[in-house]
């Protein structure tokens, strides 16, 4: 009697088991990893006619100050080799409108709203955060350490320990009801040293990276091609780096990370997530792939389930290294 | 309400070797196009070029089913869809935008009457992909649009054809003479705009090259004719996220602000326009 | 009588004029702008089979090492969006090989030869740079302070300015005959401060940048896709992160600029040198398009040709920045 | 003396839904190559991938004016290779790399002698392409070679109509049994190691996935029978210069060393290799 021999039943039922993409990050319970980033998913109901919010397991509002802003002048963007800077001068309806106009829009919205926040001063900061503080359906505030600290000659806060220890601890008093996540700049030599004056400041998360800085030129105009001259470089260019700046802080730095920087896929993310991730954002790809995000969650289940991985949380930080060299050598 | 589609290329023409003319089937963002609105097109596959290219809806041809572009190659992400073959699948977004403001339907024993303004369409380059759909949809509406079409040279007259086969007359322009009038195509509009307006006068529907949307715009302005501009800018996400496509404008009201091109925009009163 | 205008007398002759694309480069006389980037030429000879190394501006050995150095273990690439990482981990023949079995091979080549050097030590880049100073047919040497110095934890040299100070003076009175490049890492907060440090130790020229720390990850390994875990970017995706650099250190830095980090193209070259270099290396192309490097200086030489630019060293710093921006704005 | 052109694409063939065989023209490449070499291949136009990919030269057809590469496809750079139709034009660099060290012309009386080997191809999927090359080149050389080919399944047994047309004996092995013996290639290879040596015995020529060419490399040396391994890498420039490829070998004298599988290699006697 010849049969074909079923599949033994352990990895039968693993296939057919549902993957569970709930993710815990610090205070944040997400439905699944994946949220859209800052800047490039307006206030969330822009993205309606393509997906519903629901799926996604959050999303990030465009950098909110205490004034409106209406940003830099045009030219603001310039597409390069895999990815594109931007300088749009973090145009924004102000925390006022957002509270009134934007946020209530949300309240049904199904998933994680958190408000990104930025001010050209500490205090600016504060303000936004205070106002936030509370507001009915937010889940969370993530401080923008990228702009430039206007009273300290327009150096970046996020480049400067001392900055972001007084700048995130101020923050944290100001909105002490809220998830803070603290988003580092790139644009600094050991990112690890902002991890960790974040942490001592009392950041719930961290969440990296932010956009390059970067430069196009107009070569017949002899002009930068940014009115602004420079400009914030984003998508699949700067993957690797992003990755290597995610790895680097979770081996030095104990707190939850929501990694980011020219994800464009299920693969994209879960490589995150295995270098130390609990959560990722998607930016630029919303800009060329407007449906990416959510494909994303279905498509890291299916990867889930044909892997055998039941949870998705069990592969942040299982990145195996070499032996002997935990934090990775360093000489390319 | 637009649709993220992976349209199928149908038909592809060169119709000179930097013109192209693309079909692409795509039924519901066929149906829901209004004339002066434009999608997202995917021009090939993967992360070069990373972005999709902005790109007028030129035609919904007969049938409805279909989306038709007229395109010029200036780069590589042109170049790059002037390879695709008919059969390859490009992702589509669309109808995007605010489209142009049409006038009402002209009852039939009203077209000529007083009142009635005679549509103008000024087009520079390849700018005049904007039109065949706008021009189509006028007829529909009972209306006798002009083309007025100026280019640098004659082989950048692309898509005459387009107009030809609906009977839409056309005068055209070129800066070296090759065809029609020499010079710009403001040669062309200027006598219109000086002529005793008959029947209502004319009003303007432009897409060109920026200097020519400001000289023409501020002719029209000056004129007092109403005037809507097509606007051309950076484009990284076409459904207002990004805040990369601003144009300057002055308000009736208050401070110049930054409207965003894609959704503001793509058509703007040339008044409120402020470059 | 009717006839076609003849061309005015000036335009014609000017397009017809000969282009000069010979640079001055502090001590250094190059040909033209365009030199072959250290690590991704060999040590010269590999090319010829496919162009005239005299056709070149010059070119930049792989980087030397007091002894060989066999490398890194594999894989040790890896390519990603627009660019690549790589951890070679310097494997050289060692100066002595260099000067006994490369360099007099390239005794008639015909154009400049730069040495690069490293070390892990201070007294290994003195050594390296003590015994090629007054080699026969050496034309200069460059400083690679991307290494990390394993006295000091393994900290880059090129991110401490002291360290940058030290190793600098320390090289320049080693090889006073030499004239010295010196080879900034781009993987630092302020690039500037490194280019100050390197003046005031006495560098000749600036050359940046070197490649970006990145990582990549083997997803169903749960592993590092390099054995060495980091790796360097380079190539087009860095393109826009290496031209902001060499803006900023040309309006901050009185030395002259060799500038690189994703030049494909004549184009490319030609943006650079508006920015503020006086000549450009070509590294990651000469990988996928190994004629590239001199198909650049005829292209470039056509460009000058039509735009009617005569010497081509005049485009060097041309960058017109919008009134009241000397620097740049900052923030994107 | 290595070649970079713009080499055309004259045909291009599916063998199956993974399988392609591409012939491009490349004269002098073509007059050039030996077996064992390979190309660095451009994919297509663009910085998407960046990287050209290495390929075995599979055959130079009769006539010596175009080169046959036999490929897979395994990711996005293999996959924009498929769709690239007959006319296009894909930069090509080569012949690199060493070669099969080949025997000597076997005078015909003594094609059969006591002290000729009989060469074995043994190849593991895809690997399969350098050796039509091999093997018309052996054959010419008065040689008989077998070839033992080892699969996941049927349908990885890609470009057998290329050694049956040759009249080249074949042997077949599949993971799952869909054609020949089911099981590995060295399940085909074991028995002709135990033979008895008749005429000289077998020399082996590998070609196929590491884990493949690390067995069949260690029947051989623990069999003492020559054995050549064409060997895998990333390989970002193929020329020599950015020491990417390396492969850890281990020399007669002194310590492990890297060589450049590009160009020491990547064919390398099966003894000197340590992985
Ligand atoms: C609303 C709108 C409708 C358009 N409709 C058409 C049309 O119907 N037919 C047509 O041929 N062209 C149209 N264009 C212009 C078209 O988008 C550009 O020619 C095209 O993006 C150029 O891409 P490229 O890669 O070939 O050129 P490159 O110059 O290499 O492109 C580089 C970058 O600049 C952007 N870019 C370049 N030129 C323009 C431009 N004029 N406008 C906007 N972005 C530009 C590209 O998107 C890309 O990001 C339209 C533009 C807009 C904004
Ligand atoms: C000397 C040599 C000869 C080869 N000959 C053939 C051949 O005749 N037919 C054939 O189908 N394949 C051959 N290969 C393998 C072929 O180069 C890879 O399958 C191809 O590069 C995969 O590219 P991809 O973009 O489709 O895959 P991806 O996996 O997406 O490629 C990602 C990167 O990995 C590299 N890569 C992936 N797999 C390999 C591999 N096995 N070897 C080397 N680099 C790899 C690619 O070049 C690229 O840089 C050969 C490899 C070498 C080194
Ligand atoms: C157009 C644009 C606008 C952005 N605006 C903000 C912002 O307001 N606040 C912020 O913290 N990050 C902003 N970012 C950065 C993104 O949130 C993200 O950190 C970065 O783009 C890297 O991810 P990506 O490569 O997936 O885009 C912006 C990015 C882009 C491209
Ligand atoms: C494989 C490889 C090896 C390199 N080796 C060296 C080196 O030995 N010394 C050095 O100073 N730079 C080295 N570099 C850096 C290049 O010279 C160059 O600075 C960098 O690649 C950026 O230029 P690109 O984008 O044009 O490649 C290496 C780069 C690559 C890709
Ligand atoms: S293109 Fe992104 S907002 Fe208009
Ligand atoms: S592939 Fe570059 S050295 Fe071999």
């Amino acid at each position: 009697m010849k049969r074909r021999a079923a599949p033994p039943r352990s990895i039968a039922r693993r296939a057919d088991a549902p993957v569970d993409l709930a993710v815990d990050v610090g205070p944040l319970r997400l439905r699944n990893p994946v949220l859209a980033a800052s800047g490039t998913f307006g206030y969330g109901t822009e993205f309606l006619p393509y997906l519903k919010l629901a799926d996604l397991g959050g999303f990030v509002t465009k950098g909110l100050s205490p004034r409106p802003r209406r940003g830099n002048a045009p030219p603001r963007t310039c597409e390069t080799a895999a990815g594109m800077l931007n300088a749009i001068g973090l145009a924004n309806v102000g925390v006022d409108a957002f509270l009134e106009e934007k946020l209530p829009a949300l309240r049904d919205c199904g998933t994680v709203v958190i408000a990104n926040v930025f001010g050209e001063t500490r205090d600016e900061y504060v303000q936004v955060a205070r106002r936030l503080n509370g507001a009915a359906g937010l889940h969370g505030i993530e401080l923008n350490l990228s702009c430039p600290n206007t009273e300290k000659g327009g150096i970046a806060f996020g480049v400067s320990p001392p900055l972001i220890e007084e700048v995130v601890g101020a923050v944290r008093r100001a909105a002490p009801d809220l998830p803070l996540i603290v988003k580092l700049t790139p644009n600094i030599t050991d990112i690890a040293v902002a991890a960790r004056a974040a942490k001592v400041a009392g950041a719930d998360i961290l969440s990296l990276v932010n956009t390059f800085l970067g430069m196009a030129v107009d070569l017949k105009g002899r002009r930068p091609v940014l009115d602004n001259v420079v400009g914030g470089l984003s998508g699949p260019a700067i993957k690797p780096l992003a990755l290597y700046m995610v790895h680097r802080v979770h081996r030095e730095i104990d707190l939850p990370i929501i990694g980011m920087g020219g994800i464009a896929s299920a693969v994209d993310a879960l490589e995150f997530m295995v270098a130390g991730s609990s959560a990722v954002q998607v930016g630029t790809v919303n800009f060329f792939d407007p449906t990416a995000s959510t494909r994303m969650v279905g498509d890291m289940e299916a990867w889930c389930r044909t892997q055998g991985v039941r949870r998705v949380r069990d592969l942040t930080g299982t990145l195996r290294l070499p032996a002997g060299m935990p934090g990775g050598r360093s000489a390319p | 309400m637009p649709f993220d589609v992976p349209a199928r290329v149908l038909r592809h023409e060169a119709l000179n070797p930097e013109h192209f003319l693309i079909t692409l089937e795509a039924p519901r963002l066929a149906r829901a196009a209004r004339p002066g609105q434009f999608v997202m097109l995917q021009v090939r596959e993967g992360h070069d070029p990373l972005l999709r290219r902005p790109m007028s809806i030129c035609r919904v041809p007969p049938g409805g089913r279909t989306v038709q572009i007229l395109y010029k190659v200036v780069g590589e992400g042109t170049r790059y869809l002037s390879h695709q073959p008919a059969g390859a699948r490009l992702k589509m977004l669309g109808p995007l935008g605010n489209g142009f403001a049409l006038p009402e339907r002209a009852p039939r024993q009203t077209a000529r009457r007083v009142g009635t303004r005679r549509p103008i369409l000024v087009a520079g380059g390849i700018g005049v992909a904007v039109f065949p759909f706008l021009a189509e949809t006028l007829q529909r509406l009972g209306r006798r649009p002009l083309l007025l079409f100026g280019a640098r040279a004659h082989r950048d007259l692309a898509g005459l054809q387009l107009f030809r086969a609906r009977r839409i007359p056309l005068r055209l322009a070129t800066e070296d003479g090759s065809a029609g009038a020499r010079g710009f195509v403001t040669r062309l509009l200027e006598p219109l705009l000086r002529e005793k307006p008959r029947n209502g006068g004319v009003e303007l529907y432009v897409c060109g090259p920026t200097p020519m949307m400001r000289a023409v715009g501020g002719l029209a302005v000056d004129a007092g004719v109403p005037c809507q501009l097509a606007l051309e800018s950076q484009m990284p996400c076409g459904i207002g996220v990004c805040l990369g496509c601003v144009v300057r404008c002055a308000p009736q009201v208050g401070e110049p602000v930054y409207r965003r091109v894609c959704t503001e925009g793509p058509i703007f009163p040339a008044a409120e326009v402020a470059w």
